[in-house]
């Protein structure tokens, strides 16, 4: 909860989703989902198991297209662009390219830490040695990981702690600088100490970028957020500040879920 | 299976609960004879190399290991015997190294593209398919070579001869295939999504994802599908038999012709020894060392299977 | 059941008297003829596991000891004459070997030495010379070491070698470089795609392989009869009594239809005769005999 | 923090570079899976063509012959059959027995690694030393001759290794959960081996069976090791007689012949003629596994929609 | 919360633990623990992830006994036979058919739906078909599943939906007519309506049977339970009845878990 007074919906549109619906094959799991990531802030998905906060997370870098049978149907805006991502126009790698993302489970691949960063530089065909250097150094610099691991680049990415391994993925997609980054539960593996140093990141990583998260602790959700959304089955049954929706929600089931009368 | 300790206070045990004794036994005999047919298995190998080994000891009373090892001149069922091993093992050698030059490019891209590029409904009409390829019968494909693909390669490479470690490694090379293909892509589908996802994620292609991630991941199940294959090849025996040309000779060359461990073991079946001649003792002793070799692989092989399974 | 084993030069006769026997029995009698090579052969038999031998060499001294020690006695019956054939790529210059040259091609010195055919005569091609024969097992192997080099068994190793002759055909047949020797079955039949070599024989000769040039005895020393041999205890058995009558019956027509030379009807006769007075054992005394003709085989058979 | 055009139009480039070495690679792919299809299809049309001439109904009733266009493969096929009943009357109780004990019974026991190791050993061992180990053991030192029950025996011991894996691979997809539930119930280990583990893995023991006799039906090396390369022209004497006991293991011990046997004789005949009858039982014999490899797949298709965890 | 005065124990015990201790392999999983359950009345386990509360139910009927390792010491008691159930003279089957578990997923057998619900009787041995035919309906009566399922008792268990499923799975459990029912977090897997009835069928199951219930969601609890206990860290911290847990708990642990400041 950063600033007092946020207006009801964001400021400064960094995307946005307008009646975007997605499909698991038959199974309609985003309904007429509307939302706006506001620049340079937080916004937290909340609501039950199953509901779909991943599935609307995922949508925002195109994961599903890596499944056979998922589509997407309406719009779903990147400013200032203002390019409709899932055009099919739009080239997914793209899309992912700018709108990085950060898993539930660490997910580090079986490389060194200095390989693990470089990684979105590698694909895009970076080989100079000093700018892959410098783009270690500044992405494990922001994911608060440098002063750890700096001696130990070449070690391999695994022998890092639980903590240690998600902010190694939290600087992999920060080395591709990307304008948005996505979280699905970065913490939810976690101990308690990891995550309120991830929580800790998150809130200074949101002077950078654009932050979309998806998170099962409301606590966390209240601790982090700017704008939170509840959804619910499939539905966004409310959006708003943070604040106003732990306080004081609109929605009879939003009530339900927050006050733990039910999930 | 028990694992509990009584406590101090020593209760009694009420008949409704008390342990069957019937049921006990019951359960311990079925065990038993469960156990013995695994066991069962553990006597196969000891009879394979308690035949091996008793009749390469007579063998070996009677050649020198030394010469075994080291003569260059393979001519057992000849008046001017020689007992040189290294004749036959660069059959194999030569052959294998020609499959399996066949089989690991063509079997890992295959596995590669069945796990990262088909859809999964081409995976699993291809796959099946595939495995059919291995299920024919060597002899089968024996012919095939001989009569099908040396003319072939005749045409292609004027000096071949009539049988070649060259046609007959080609097609064991072909039958092969399945085995890389398959097994590798079942290691590189043990590699979890989340590792994918996190290279799409980065905005990486598809082959970028394959060759730089999904691949290292599985390296060892990936070796492991190569050290059967190998395996496999060594001891091939039809194929060999039929199209290799059976001519026990040093050579390095796959456009000669060369005899195997495997084919001279079937040559000299094909002829029934008679039980008790040196000669018998030899295609003993020659299986020996097909033995050890594969057991060699396997080993390996099993081992870097296990570690890939730990993995994850 | 009648069980027949042993070389695959007999086997196309045996096997072909087999299946009329069997039709001719309609069933009641079986028979089975399996291919172990002559030497293979023997063993069995003289362990007494077999009733009838195919053999195309006479039993050795070694096999007569064997088969004394299992107390195994036999009658030997000779049933047709094979002419080991030397054939070479139907393009290949080669016409004619002499022996001498045969035996520089294949005895065992040769070996990793010879291996150029003008190594051999200077006057044959400057081209590798490759080397297809029988396995070590048979009998065309012992008996064309004998004939060649002198000595049986005694040969080079660096050799296409296989019990099956037919992949002896497809060898020599795709290379024009090869040499190879079976018996004149595979030869006849595949006339189109071979070209039989001419040996010199004894008088200096050289002489193609023929039904008549076996007959005369004119191919030497590469003619040579083939025998069956009958366990004794087995022939007490009515099958095989049967089995072997209607061998000597119609084993003259079987041999001229799989493409070997018959003998003449007396010797079939003689053969009976032998059977009938339980006249046993061998006239070859252990002994292989190179170029031996059809009159001195008679001759011999009717002293036993 | 949009990006200028020319950086996007740069960031294109490299994607669409990219994307070509996919396309190349996934021609390269589907070159190499077609290799391999087209292998199959020509071998098998080779045969199929070559032997075309021979496709009789008697071709099947007949015995061999040395006249090839009389030749059939009755004892062949019969042989086959005979040899692949004692198979899997061999292989399929042992071979499910051990699976079943080494996934639910076996203790975390070094007896256990060896049984273990050994049969993943045993899967690897080239098929012709299992001959070296028939003709060693069974028909030398055990006797049992060059018969029906050797052959089936020696086949036996080669597909145990396949069973065994194909059972164990069934157990292991089966959930924990259903046996907690079985033993929850109080059913003892052999009631829920019996009533679930074993029912419930059918499918996947029956696809490891039915690939390791269609492997076992192709074997050609051991067969020749134990010295098969026999003409036959009988059949084994009938397991059904008309005096007491009406059953009889004669056939057992009986001399016999097989597919590959007899494919591999024909091949080497002289007479081409016989070449088309060694292509057409060829084309049998693939077909036959063919069929085998089909019904293991419907089977594992088919079955597993049936049992979804 | 049913009857309003509960005594601070339970009245009449049908089963105990005394100084309980679990060891999986060397990890010494339950510490010294004391529960009583009340005959007839239904007693909850709550408590964080991992603290044990899955290891306490399946003591109770030597679930741990499958797995090789595994270690009870101490005293698990069930009246009136007062014998201890994990002495090495006790049959672990005997004590499974007489406390009967019910698991967090549904996990049907992939046989008929009168298959499932007779098991526990063909174990026994019964093969009468009309005794088995009467305790089908009994049971399914019982899990009031009977009317749902009457006229297709030889479909397949799969062809349920979840919360049917987890009834038949009751059903199946009461066939054996056991004292004792556990639940392991039976609704878990569940939408709100099929928890819901579940939670209703337990209310009227505690008629019959005693009961132990693990459970994550404290409203459950409250909802179902006689008698609650809180355990943390492999101990039982508090235990007693349910409304006074709920209300004024008296370990600073429970009461920081019950009202969500953690977990
Ligand atoms: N690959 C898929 N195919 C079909 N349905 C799916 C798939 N993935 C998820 N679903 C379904 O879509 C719905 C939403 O799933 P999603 O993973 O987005 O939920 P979630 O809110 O993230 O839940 P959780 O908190 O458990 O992670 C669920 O009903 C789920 O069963
Ligand atoms: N088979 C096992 N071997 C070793 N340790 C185990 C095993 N099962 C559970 N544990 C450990 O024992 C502890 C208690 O586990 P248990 O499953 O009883 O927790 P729980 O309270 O049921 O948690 P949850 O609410 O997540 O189900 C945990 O620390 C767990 O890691
Ligand atoms: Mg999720
Ligand atoms: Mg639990």
């Amino acid at each position: 909860m950063s600033t007092p007074t946020l207006p009801h919906t964001p400021a400064k549109i960094k995307a946005e989703t307008k009646n975007f619906n997605f499909y698991y094959g038959d199974f309609h799991a985003l309904k007429n989902i509307n939302i706006q990531l506001g620049e340079n802030q937080v916004t937290a998905l909340i609501g039950p198991s199953g509901c779909g906060k991943s599935t609307l997370l995922r949508s925002f870098n195109r994961m599903h297209d890596l499944y056979a049978g998922n589509r997407y149907e309406g719009e779903l805006i990147l400013h200032p662009d203002d390019t409709n991502l899932i055009d099919p126009r739009v080239d997914p790698i793209e899309v992912r390219m700018r709108l990085s993302m950060v898993f539930q489970k660490p997910n580090p691949f079986p490389k060194s830490i200095y390989e693990n960063v470089i990684y979105g530089q590698r694909v895009r065909g970076v080989k100079n040695r000093s700018i892959l250097d410098d783009k270690v150094e500044e992405a494990l610099t922001n994911a608060a990981l440098w002063n750890e691991v700096k001696h130990r680049l070449n070690d391999m990415a695994f022998a890092l702690s639980g903590g240690q391994q998600q902010r190694l993925c939290i600087a992999r997609a920060l080395a591709t600088d990307p304008e948005v980054l996505l979280f699905d539960e970065p913490t939810s593996a976690l101990d308690p100490i990891a995550t309120a140093s991830i929580e800790e990141l998150i809130g200074e990583l949101k002077e950078k970028v654009t932050i979309l998260i998806v998170t099962h602790n409301m606590q966390q959700a209240a601790r982090v957020s700017d704008y939170t959304a509840y959804m619910y089955l499939g539905e966004m049954v409310e959006f708003g500040v943070t604040d106003e929706i732990f306080i004081k929600p609109k929605d009879k089931r939003t009530e339900d879920y927050i006050t733990g009368r039910f999930g | 299976m028990t694992s509990s300790i009584a406590s101090p206070a020593v209760r009694p045990v009420s008949a409704r609960l008390a342990r069957r004794l019937d049921r006990h036994i019951k359960e311990r005999i079925i065990e038993a004879i469960l156990f013995a047919s695994a066991a069962i298995s553990v006597f196969i190998t000891v009879g394979i190399l308690y035949v091996l080994i008793k009749e390469s000891f007579v063998f070996f009373s009677q050649v020198p290991i030394g010469d075994f090892l080291t003569d260059t001149q393979w001519t057992p069922l000849f008046d001017d015997a020689h007992f040189g091993i290294m004749v036959l093992l660069s059959g194999t050698a030569v052959s294998s190294f020609v499959a399996l030059l066949v089989a690991v490019p063509v079997g890992t891209t295959i596995a590669i593209y069945l796990s990262e590029f088909a859809t999964p409904h081409a995976r699993e009409i291809a796959k099946p398919i595939l495995e059919v390829l291995s299920g024919i019968p060597t002899v089968v494909f024996g012919f095939f070579a001989l009569l099908f693909v040396t003319p072939i390669l005749q045409a292609i490479i004027p000096g071949l001869p009539g049988f070649s470690l060259l046609a007959a490694g080609l097609v064991m090379g072909i039958m092969i295939i399945p085995i890389v293909a398959s097994i590798s892509e079942d290691a590189m589908r043990a590699v979890p999504m989340a590792l994918r996802e996190g290279s799409y994620a980065m905005g990486a292609t598809r082959l970028q994802t394959a060759f730089r991630v999904v691949f290292p991941a599985a390296i060892s199940g990936v070796g492991a599908a190569y050290i059967l294959a190998i395996a496999r090849a060594v001891g091939e025996t039809m194929i060999l038999a039929i199209a290799a040309g059976m001519q026990p000779q040093l050579v390095w060359n796959p456009m000669e012709p060369a005899a195997t461990i495997t084919s001279f073991i079937v040559q000299v079946a094909l002829g029934d020894l008679p039980h008790g001649s040196v000669g018998y003792n030899t295609i003993f002793a020659a299986g020996l060392t097909l033995m050890l070799f594969t057991l060699v692989f396997n080993m390996l092989g099993f081992w870097l299977q296990r570690r890939y399974r730990e993995r994850y | 059941l009648v069980k027949v084993d042993g070389s695959s030069t007999v086997y196309p006769i045996t096997e072909g008297v087999a299946e009329e026997f069997q039709k001719s029995k309609k069933g009641a009698m079986k028979v089975t003829v399996g291919i172990s090579g002559t030497g293979g052969g023997f063993k069995k038999f003289c362990r007494g596991e077999t009733d009838v031998q195919n053999a195309s060499r006479p039993i050795t001294a070694k096999e007569m000891e064997d088969c004394a020690k299992a107390g195994v006695k036999y009658y030997e019956i000779p049933v047709a004459f094979d002419a080991l054939t030397v054939v070479v790529n139907p393009k290949s210059p080669i016409k004619q070997l002499s022996v001498a040259e045969l035996k520089t091609m294949w005895e065992p010195a040769a070996q990793g030495k010879i291996t150029k055919w003008n190594q051999v005569n200077p006057a044959f091609p400057d081209a590798p010379l490759k080397l297809f024969g029988a396995g070590a097992d048979s009998g065309t192997f012992e008996y064309f070491t004998e004939a060649a080099t002198g000595k049986s068994k005694s040969s080079r190793g660096d050799y296409t070698a296989s019990e099956d002759d037919n992949v002896l055909v497809q060898g020599v047949q795709r290379d024009v470089n090869a040499i190879g020797y079976f018996g004149y079955a595979y030869y006849a039949e595949n006339k189109d795609k071979l070209k039989a070599v001419a040996i010199v024989n004894s008088a200096g000769k050289a002489v193609e392989p023929s039904e008549a040039a076996v007959v005369d005895g004119s191919y030497n020393p590469m003619a040579r009869p083939i025998f069956i041999y009958v366990s004794d205890s087995g022939y007490k058995r009515a099958e095989v009594k049967d089995f072997v009558e209607y061998y000597l019956a119609n084993g003259a027509n079987m041999a001229k239809e799989v493409k070997y030379v018959p003998l003449p009807a007396k010797s079939y006769m003689l053969s009976a005769d032998h059977l009938k007075k339980g006249k046993m054992g061998t006239v070859f005394g252990g002994k292989n005999e190179i170029g031996i003709k059809i009159e001195d085989l008679l001759a011999r058979e009717a002293k036993l | 923090m949009s990006l200028p055009p020319e950086e996007i139009a740069a960031i294109r480039a490299n994607i669409a570079s990219r994307k070509t070495n996919d396309l190349i690679f996934a021609t390269i792919g589907i070159c190499c899976l077609g290799f391999a299809l087209i292998t199959i299809a020509a071998l098998f049309v080779d045969m199929a063509v070559t032997g075309w001439a021979r496709f009789r109904p008697e071709f099947f009733t007949e015995f061999p012959s040395r006249r090839a266009a009389q030749a059939g493969i009755l004892s062949a096929w019969v042989g086959s059959l005979l040899v692949m009943t004692v198979t899997a009357m061999v292989a399929i109780p042992l071979g499910v027995a051990a699976g079943v004990w080494l996934e639910e019974y076996a203790p975390k026991h070094w007896i256990t690694d060896v049984i273990e190791i050994n049969i993943n050993n045993l899967a690897g061992v080239p098929s012709i030393v299992f001959g070296l180990l028939a003709l060693g053991l069974f028909v030398y030192t055990f006797g049992l001759g060059q018969s029906v029950r050797t052959a089936g025996l020696t086949l036996a011991l080669l597909i145990l290794p396949v069973v065994i894996v194909a059972t164990r691979e069934a157990i292991r997809s089966i959930p924990l959960m259903v046996r907690e539930a079985s033993f929850g119930l109080g059913a003892t280990k052999w009631q829920t081996t019996r009533d679930h583990i074993v029912p419930y893995s059918m499918p996947g023991i029956l696809t490891g069976i039915i690939l390791g006799m269609s492997r076992a039906i192709g074997e050609t090396a051991p067969i020749i090791t134990i010295g098969a390369l026999t003409f036959i022209a009988f059949l084994p004497p009938a397991p059904i007689t008309d005096v007491a006991p009406f059953i009889s293991f004669e056939w057992l011990k009986a001399p016999f012949t097989v597919m590959p046997i007899q494919i591999f004789n024909w091949t080497s005949r002289p007479d081409p003629a016989f070449h088309a009858n060694a292509a057409a039982a060829g084309a049998i014999l693939v077909a036959m596994t063919l069929s085998m490899n089909a019904l293991a797949i419907y089977l594992r298709f088919r079955l597993r929609r049936n049992i979804k965890w």
